[in-house]
């Protein structure tokens, strides 16, 4: 009974500790990592943006769209930006400017984000990433030629051999938390996020920064989505994004808004989402019904929730930005 | 320049107009998208209401929408009264669902029809405010943040059904594929002209939630609990058998909508039997303003919606996403402006003259803003 | 007017997807057969089609179809397994109206009484057992991954006629077998085809409507077997794809409506009939495998699945399924729920 | 003391004609206000009288419908407090803008600009450092703080949150704040409301200290002795008009309450005779409580009341007050100690039951609102919020409950358009008239009024008071807890002074002294202080 619950652990392990697992756990994160950098962003602003999922999809078919047309890697971001940008425009229109309630309209910017992006989408739905941009992408920057001895064959196969849109994926989340922490900007965001009305009373443009951040991270979104077709898939197709702009939602709060944290979130959820395939094809563990692969589809989730309950138990702890939810007037008492 | 300022009352006149001016803005935007697409416009709008009214087929279809949408939307908005924000309907809609199906494999084949359908619909509210009651007991007794919370039980329930569906519940009549079996034939809610009697589920609902939020005790405190937990605390109520029972009821009413889609349309359970009305149903009970009875209205309308965009599919080969397009950029319009109820825009820097006059005496009928947009202490 | 009644004579058509017509796999196919059948017949049809319809959704397949209906359709084409029973429902609500039913098991006289209900479906294992030659040539490990929706008797049957092409030329090869639960999530796709391809296995084969994991198989330096459609996206990785050619059954069924010659049947066209086929050889597959693919074509083609599954077949644990000179018997077929020998992967209960 | 007021120079900042309409409220009308650089400003007004709208139209928040500001001689249109700002305006608000999950400096950094050219100094190089560390290296800005702050003789630790700050420690914060930012007017609503005697005086010292420097200061305050001795000049706003400015050397303080409220005022209570019979009501034994961080509010507290007399309560703010009002009432439960009602133990029942006993609490929490009041509904439905109770069945009855509301409305005067009318669209008075109505009609034996006139106008306050009066002459016990001495001394019967939950004695109104009663608030027993012992 013991041995086997050892020898248990001991695959799954050997599973999650294995090169070519930690390679596609990476691979699988870059899209959540930067749509948690960008939600967490919106929501250091005092914004809970329900729309990810249709921000993503709107960066990925614009994106694409541009990229399909114009051959242009610079052209596709930048599409990618507009799309995902506007979207966050609209409910920063709606939730800032008009002070609807922030989970109506993020609801609603998710069915029509999904929409605009899927007629768009089925415009360039069957062509494939234009060569050059697609040789970019082949492109492992950091690979080491010929590694010698095991750990740095396992360092590089693990680590170093991806493409450069993953670096950047890091590279952003690296950025967004100096920014956040060590600039002045950043404590502005996070005072607004916090305090609206003391940020505004401090002579913090509050307006502009709940615009401007809810944008960014609208955009950041978009970047992420624009992975799948140009980079992962190579192709567009509707709804592509499949739910994970639902699980970004989970993410921040799992990554209790610090971006830094986001890049270990965003692999932990890469990895549970994929763990599945692995342990179907070890033996050993498939028969064992907790790792029935439907239960474990379960895990993301699961996981979300009791990190949800575990820091309402620690009543110190801080609970995110206070202003989320809260639309503010100033004239408001 | 122009800036904003705020609004005391507003009248019945002006709210209906205004939201009727949301929903032209909403149009025109998605023509413009529509037509920046490449599709006819005004022929997209015209076949878009024939889809959902132009026929009985179109009638029936519209209605089979309505009722999961319009119970969903009747059962969240009690939640919504507490400001509790059950975001879980879809998950609650497919708990309802499986908690029926259960009764329904489990009672044997000989229990009369009547005796089974009431058993499923029992076991459709328990299922749905058990799964609502998880998140709600953590949220009553931790704080715990239930908008996430219950967003992350909408997927635990597509999980849990889809394991049902793929393994622990496979029928195996179906010659090894997957699929639960049908709900007995004695069980379904028969149709009486083409129009599913289950239609009198959210007529029942409505009255009920109606007589239950502005006539009973318990209604009161639940608007008393919404308003402000200290108050209700102070009054002597107890808060958290309170939001208990509300998250219960919250749930239960959305488990029946499962239920009711179980046993009125689809027969059989899987993981899309919930078909995002737990979803739609929160931007209706909203629209709605969480009064039962206006839910009724927008759950219609969004049903219509939903229907027409079917339809200008198939009439027009317009892609199933221009729909979207539509239903996301309506939605959006009439909820902004719902903006011109709560504020008005000077324009100019100022504005006194003008404000002096608008002073409403006090004899004419004002209605006033009930203060839905969260209130700071009651926000999420 | 004249116009009107030549507008009346025209015979809508309507057809129900299960995911967007451009879905670059299975859904496609469909539409591109469609899109031969209207070649054929010009102005005499009119096609009405209803995309993204989840067929695990009753209702909404349901009110998919009544739209049809009111439309106008008089022969209506379900295109998934799942909206076998509203199809039945619909058939029988409307008896004026032609259903035909893709890859179920229910038609007239068969689980319903009406007289206007077709199922149809093609013996695409064929194509998929040719495809298993190849992968057995060509590969070194001798592990082949594949990537696999659910596990119903379609995909199943796929892969048991893969492994069987495979084991034919090639009696050391295993198939390892990855479930997704999805038709089409290309991210998941990707992610079980990595798992596949770091597990040791060298040609990834996929029931799934994305390309991903000929794009994982492209970027791990591995060979790959597409699906539904030929793939251009992966020159490295792609040998060939068992694909679907819809449109002969299309333009059979519907020429039968406009000459006023419905006829119930349980159309299972293969290569023979030509919906079913291989793609053409990349230039990657080796001279012997090309041989090996020849040599074996013109009697898969004869004989179909009869020939893919005839004996003897052993299952996973070694015991005799079916002995010699006979074959697998169509019902079988249909409600296959066992691995043949080789295949190492396991269908839940 | 000379004030010091540069006469000839032009005003730091003057506003004219300024109008603001919030809805249906004319909260300023037509208002001309101006301060001199160097001098202390009051402004005086009644409750609503428009000062607080007034100081935010100066300091960028609400932006007025018509008139004019003009600071340092230029005309200004400020769209929001950052433009405020850089006109050098800054405001500590009546309500605390303080992110409490921050640091103190993080709250004090954030959105500092460099300072405006017309601060007090205009290149000060400590300024100009806590600037470029701020956020990047929290650990150099701290001492930074520390230094500027002591410039003016504030005290506190930069480095913790917020929320960990006292109150008057979060005052400074909000003041370093304003003049890191470079402020040369400052405005300050109402902040002594939150401080003790000696904090309110270091702040007093403070603000001479800056007007010496040539800051013009508005100071708002319904603290009339302050105001006599700080200020130099007042301007007294009524009903949204500014009335008059005068010097404070030129006026007395019922001068001045008269231009207030308009007319001249008769500010005594006459006080029926307390029933001789002296029946206990409410007898409290051994009361001791702690909150939830284990902080003891109450502490072996007894005492007893009598029915047809009016008991006061005593004792700074936090004193235990408020415990030993939701103890009774029910709403927290005490870990020691007794509490009977007609000599029935009524301690660990629920609020309910506690209400049928005949116990009546009418208690105004800060915001007024927050507690005891469903803002959103209207009269009749906050009238059912104790009356629902009492009823039997599953339904509410709104005809017996609007009956009521209708005789409230009228037996106290209650101005509202209508009983469905929200009362938050009400008046404070009139909310407050809701509450007492409400729980005078329970027809308690007892009857808890705390802080019933927090925050009302002199006149809405005599209304109360006489409300009370009657109910003490229907023979009912009254727990008064109040703040104004004056007030406590004309009320009531008997005062009994709290200090930090101890019963520090009963004296008898009639027999005391306000001098008395501050020393026993501030820890000197009865018993002590009739020996002669005085620690203070
Ligand atoms: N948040 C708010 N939104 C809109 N109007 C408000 C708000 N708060 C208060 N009011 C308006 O302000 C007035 C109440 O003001 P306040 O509570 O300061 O009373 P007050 O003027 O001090 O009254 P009194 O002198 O009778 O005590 C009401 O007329 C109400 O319409
Ligand atoms: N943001 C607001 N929205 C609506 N009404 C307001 C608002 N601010 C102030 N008022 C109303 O304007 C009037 C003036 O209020 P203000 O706060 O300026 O009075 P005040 O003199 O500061 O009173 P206090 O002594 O109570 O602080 C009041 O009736 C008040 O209720
Ligand atoms: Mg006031
Ligand atoms: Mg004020």
């Amino acid at each position: 009974m013991i041995g086997d619950f050892f020898s248990a652990t001991g695959s799954l392990l050997s599973i999650v500790f294995s090169a070519s697992f930690i390679a596609s756990a990476i691979a699988f994160s870059v899209v959540m990592l930067f749509g948690t950098v960008g939600e967490l962003i919106t929501e250091r602003a005092g914004h809970l943006n329900l729309g990810v999922e249709g921000m993503m999809l709107l960066g990925a078919s614009m994106g694409y769209f541009a990229a399909v047309r114009s051959s242009s890697l610079f052209l596709a971001i930048l599409f990618a930006c507009v799309g995902a940008g506007f979207g966050a425009l609209l409910y920063a229109i709606l939730t800032v400017t008009l002070r609807v309630n922030q989970n109506v309209a993020g609801l609603a910017l998710s069915i029509f984000g999904a929409g605009l992006a899927n007629s768009l989408g089925s415009k360039v739905s069957n062509t494939s990433t234009p060569d050059n941009i697609a040789k970019i992408f082949k492109l492992k920057p950091f690979s080491l030629s010929s590694p010698s001895g095991p750990f740095l064959t396992f360092i590089n196969k693990a680590f170093l051999s991806h493409n450069i849109y993953v670096y950047v994926a890091v590279l952003v989340a690296v950025v967004a938390t100096v920014f956040l922490f060590k600039t002045r900007a950043g404590l502005e965001l996070r005072l607004t996020g916090e305090n609206t009305a003391a940020a505004d009373a401090s002579g913090i443009k509050v307006t502009r920064i709940k615009y401007f951040y809810i944008i960014l991270g609208g955009m950041l979104c978009g970047i992420g989505g624009l992975y799948l077709p140009l980079v992962q898939q190579g192709s567009w197709t509707s709804n592509m994004t499949a739910g994970q702009g639902w699980l970004v939602v989970a993410l921040v709060i799992f990554v209790r808004w610090h971006p830094i944290k986001a890049i270990a979130g965003a692999y932990v959820f890469g990895s549970l989402t994929i763990l599945g395939f692995s342990v179907q094809l070890n033996e050993r563990l498939s028969s064992i019904p907790i790792f029935n692969q439907y239960i474990m589809s379960m895990f993301p989730y699961l996981l979300t929730v009791v990190v949800l309950i575990a820091f309402s138990f620690r009543k110190k702890a801080w609970p995110g930005p206070k202003e989320i939810g809260r639309p503010y007037f100033r004239e408001e008492r | 320049m122009f800036r904003i300022s705020k609004k005391e009352s507003f009248s019945k006149k002006e709210a209906i107009s205004y939201r009727l001016i949301g929903f032209l803005i909403g149009i025109v935007l998605s023509g413009i998208i529509i037509a920046a697409l490449g599709y006819p416009v005004i022929k997209t709008f015209i076949s878009l209401a024939e889809g959902s009214f132009g026929s009985a087929i179109a009638i029936r279809n519209t209605i089979s929408f309505l009722i999961p949408l319009s119970v969903t939307a009747l059962g969240l908005s009690i939640a919504f009264k507490m400001r509790y924000w059950n975001i879980g309907g879809e998950g609650q809609i497919l708990m309802g669902a499986t908690a029926a199906m259960g009764v329904s494999m489990i009672m044997p084949a000989s229990t009369p029809g009547p005796l089974m359908m009431i058993a499923m619909l029992l076991a459709g509210f328990v299922g749905g405010s058990v799964w609502a009651l998880i998140p709600g007991f953590f949220r009553i007794h931790m704080k715990t943040n239930e908008t996430l919370f219950t967003l992350m039980m909408n997927y635990l329930a597509i999980c849990f059904v889809q394991y049902l569906y793929f393994e622990l519940w496979k029928d195996p009549a179906k010659m090894g594929f997957p699929g639960i079996q049908d709900i007995p034939f004695k069980a379904r809610i028969p149709y009486v002209s083409g129009v599913s009697l289950a239609i009198v589920a959210p007529l029942i609902i409505v009255i009920l939630v109606f007589f239950l939020i502005k006539k009973t005790k318990l209604g009161y405190e639940i608007r008393v609990v919404g308003e402000s937990e200290p108050t209700a605390h102070y009054a002597g109520m107890n808060v958290k058998k309170i939001m208990f029972v509300g998250v219960l009821l919250s749930g239960g009413i959305v488990g029946i909508a499962g239920a009711v889609k179980l046993m009125g349309s689809t027969g059989t359970l899987s993981s899309s039997l919930g078909g995002g009305a737990g979803f739609t149903a929160i931007v209706i009970a909203w629209l709605a303003n969480l009064s039962a009875p206006m839910i009724i209205v927008v759950s219609f309308l969004i049903a219509a919606l939903e229907q027409g965009a079917q339809f200008i599919q198939v009439r027009m080969g317009v892609p199933a996403a221009v729909a979207d397009i539509v239903k996301g950029l309506i939605l959006m319009s009439v909820l902004g402006s719902e903006f011109m109820l709560r504020y008005k825009v000077v324009v100019g820097a100022h504005g006194a003259k003008n404000k002096l006059d608008a002073i409403p005496s006090d004899k004419e009928e004002v209605h006033h803003v009930e203060p839905i947009v969260e209130t700071k202490e009651n926000a999420l | 007017d004249k116009k009107e009644e030549e507008k009346d004579k025209v015979l809508k058509v309507g057809v129900v997807y299960i995911s967007p017509e451009d879905d670059g796999g299975y859904s496609q196919a469909h539409a591109e057969g469609i899109a031969k059948a209207i070649a054929t017949y010009g102005d005499k049809i009119e096609v009405k089609k209803l995309e993204s319809v989840d067929d695990a959704d009753v209702e909404a397949t349901n009110a998919a179809i009544e739209n049809l209906v009111n439309d106008g359709c008089t022969l209506i084409f379900t295109t998934s397994y799942g909206y076998m029973d509203p199809t039945v429902a619909a058939a029988a609500k409307y008896p004026e109206v032609y259903f035909s039913h893709c890859s179920g098991y229910k038609y007239s006289g068969n689980g319903y009484e009406g007289k206007n209900m077709d199922a149809y479906f093609g013996q695409i294992e064929t194509a998929r057992y040719l495809s298993g030659i190849v992968a057995g040539m060509m590969t070194e490990t001798n592990q082949l991954g594949y990537v696999a929706a659910f596990p119903i008797p379609e995909v199943i049957r796929g892969i048991n006629a893969y492994t069987l092409g495979a084991r034919s030329v090639n009696p050391d090869v295993v198939v390892k077998v990855s479930w997704t639960n999805t038709w089409f999530d290309p991210a998941v796709e990707q992610a079980s085809a990595e798992a596949l391809l770091a597990d040791g296995c060298d040609i990834m084969a996929q029931h799934q409507d994305s390309p991903s994991a000929i794009e994982a198989a492209e970027s791990a330096g591995a060979y790959a077997i597409g699906y539904d459609l030929t793939y251009a996206g992966a020159p490295d990785a792609y040998l060939t794809a068992p694909l679907w050619d819809w449109g002969t059954y299309y333009t059979y069924k519907i020429g039968q409506v406009l000459d006023g010659k419905w006829a119930v049947e349980n159309y299972w066209g293969g290569m023979k009939e030509g919906v079913a086929k291989l793609d053409a050889l990349s230039p990657l597959v080796s001279e012997e495998a090309k041989a090996a693919v020849e040599a074996a074509r013109s009697e898969v083609t004869e004989k179909g699945n009869a020939f893919v599954f005839a004996g003897p077949i052993y299952d996973q644990n070694g015991e005799l399924k079916i002995a010699e000179g006979e074959s697998i018997p169509y019902d079988d077929q249909m409600g296959m729920a066992w691995f043949v020998e080789g295949v190492i992967g396991q269908i839940p209960s | 003391m000379e004030p010091n007021i540069r006469k000839d120079t032009q005003p730091a900042f003057s506003m004219r004609g300024i109008t603001k309409i919030f809805g249906a409220v004319v909260a300023n009308e037509a208002v001309d206000f101006e301060v001199l650089p160097g001098e202390i400003h009051a402004l005086l007004g009644e409750n609503g009288s428009g000062k607080s709208t007034l100081m935010n139209v100066l300091s960028g928040i609400y932006r007025p419908d018509e008139g004019q500001i003009e600071v340092n001689g230029e005309i200004k249109d400020f769209r929001s407090p950052g433009d405020a700002i850089d006109s050098g305006i800054g405001m500590i608000h009546q309500h605390f803008k303080l992110a409490e999950a921050m640091t103190a400096t993080d709250n004090i950094v954030a959105g500092m600009k460099k300072p405006p050219k017309n601060s007090i100094k205009k290149d000060d190089v400590l300024r100009a450092n806590i600037l470029r560390y701020a956020s990047r290296s929290p650990s150099k800005t701290h001492p930074k703080i520390n230094e500027f702050s002591s410039r003016f003789g504030i005290e506190f630790d930069p480095s913790i949150p917020a929320s960990q700050l006292s109150v008057s420690q979060k005052q400074s914060v909000e003041i370093i704040k304003v003049l890191l930012r470079g402020a040369n007017i400052l405005i300050l609503d109402e902040p002594t409301a939150v401080l003790t005697p000696q904090e309110a005086k270091k702040l007093f010292t403070v603000l001479r200290k800056m007007a010496s420097q040539g800051c013009a200061i508005v100071f708002i305050s319904h603290k009339l002795n302050e105001i006599m001795t700080l200020c130099d000049r007042v301007t007294v706003l009524r009903k949204g008009k500014s009335i008059e400015t005068c010097n404070v050397s030129d006026i007395d303080a019922y001068d001045l309450v008269e231009k207030m409220v308009g007319r001249k005022i008769n500010l005594s209570i006459n006080k029926p005779d307390p029933d001789p019979k002296k029946q206990v009501c409410l007898e409290v034994k051994g009361l001791t409580y702690s909150d939830s961080k284990a902080v003891p509010k109450l502490d072996n507290l007894s005492f007893t009341t009598h029915y047809g007399e009016i008991l006061g309560v005593a004792g700074l703010a936090g004193g235990g007050q408020k415990e030993l009002c939701e103890s009774i009432a029910g709403i927290i439960r005490p870990q020691q100690g007794e509490i009977m009602v007609d000599e029935e133990r009524i301690t660990g029942l629920s609020p309910r039951d506690i209400t049928q006993k005949g116990v009546a609490m009418c208690f105004i929490p800060e915001d007024r609102l927050g507690m005891g009041l469903v803002a959103s509904m209207g009269i009749d439905e906050n009238i059912l919020l104790k009356e629902y109770a009492l009823t039997k069945g599953p339904l509410i009855r709104m005809k017996d409950v609007e009956t009521k509301a209708e005789k409230i409305i009228k037996e106290l005067d209650i101005k509202t358009p209508g009983l469905k009318h929200p009362v938050r669209m009400l008046s404070g008075g009139n909310i407050q008239k809701v509450i007492l109505g409400r729980e005078i009609h329970l027809n308690p034996k007892l009857m808890i009024a705390a802080y019933a006139v927090r925050g009302l106008d002199i006149h809405s306050s005599y209304t109360i008071y006489n409300l009370l009066n009657e109910q003490k002459q229907k023979n009912v016990s009254v727990l008064y807890i109040g703040e104004d001495l004056d007030v406590l001394i004309d009320l009531c019967d008997r005062i009994m002074v709290l200090c930090q939950g101890k019963n520090m004695g009963i004296v008898d109104s009639s027999a005391t002294t306000k001098e008395e009663i501050g020393q026993m608030m501030s820890g000197t027993t009865l018993e002590e202080l009739r020996r002669g012992v005085s620690y203070v």
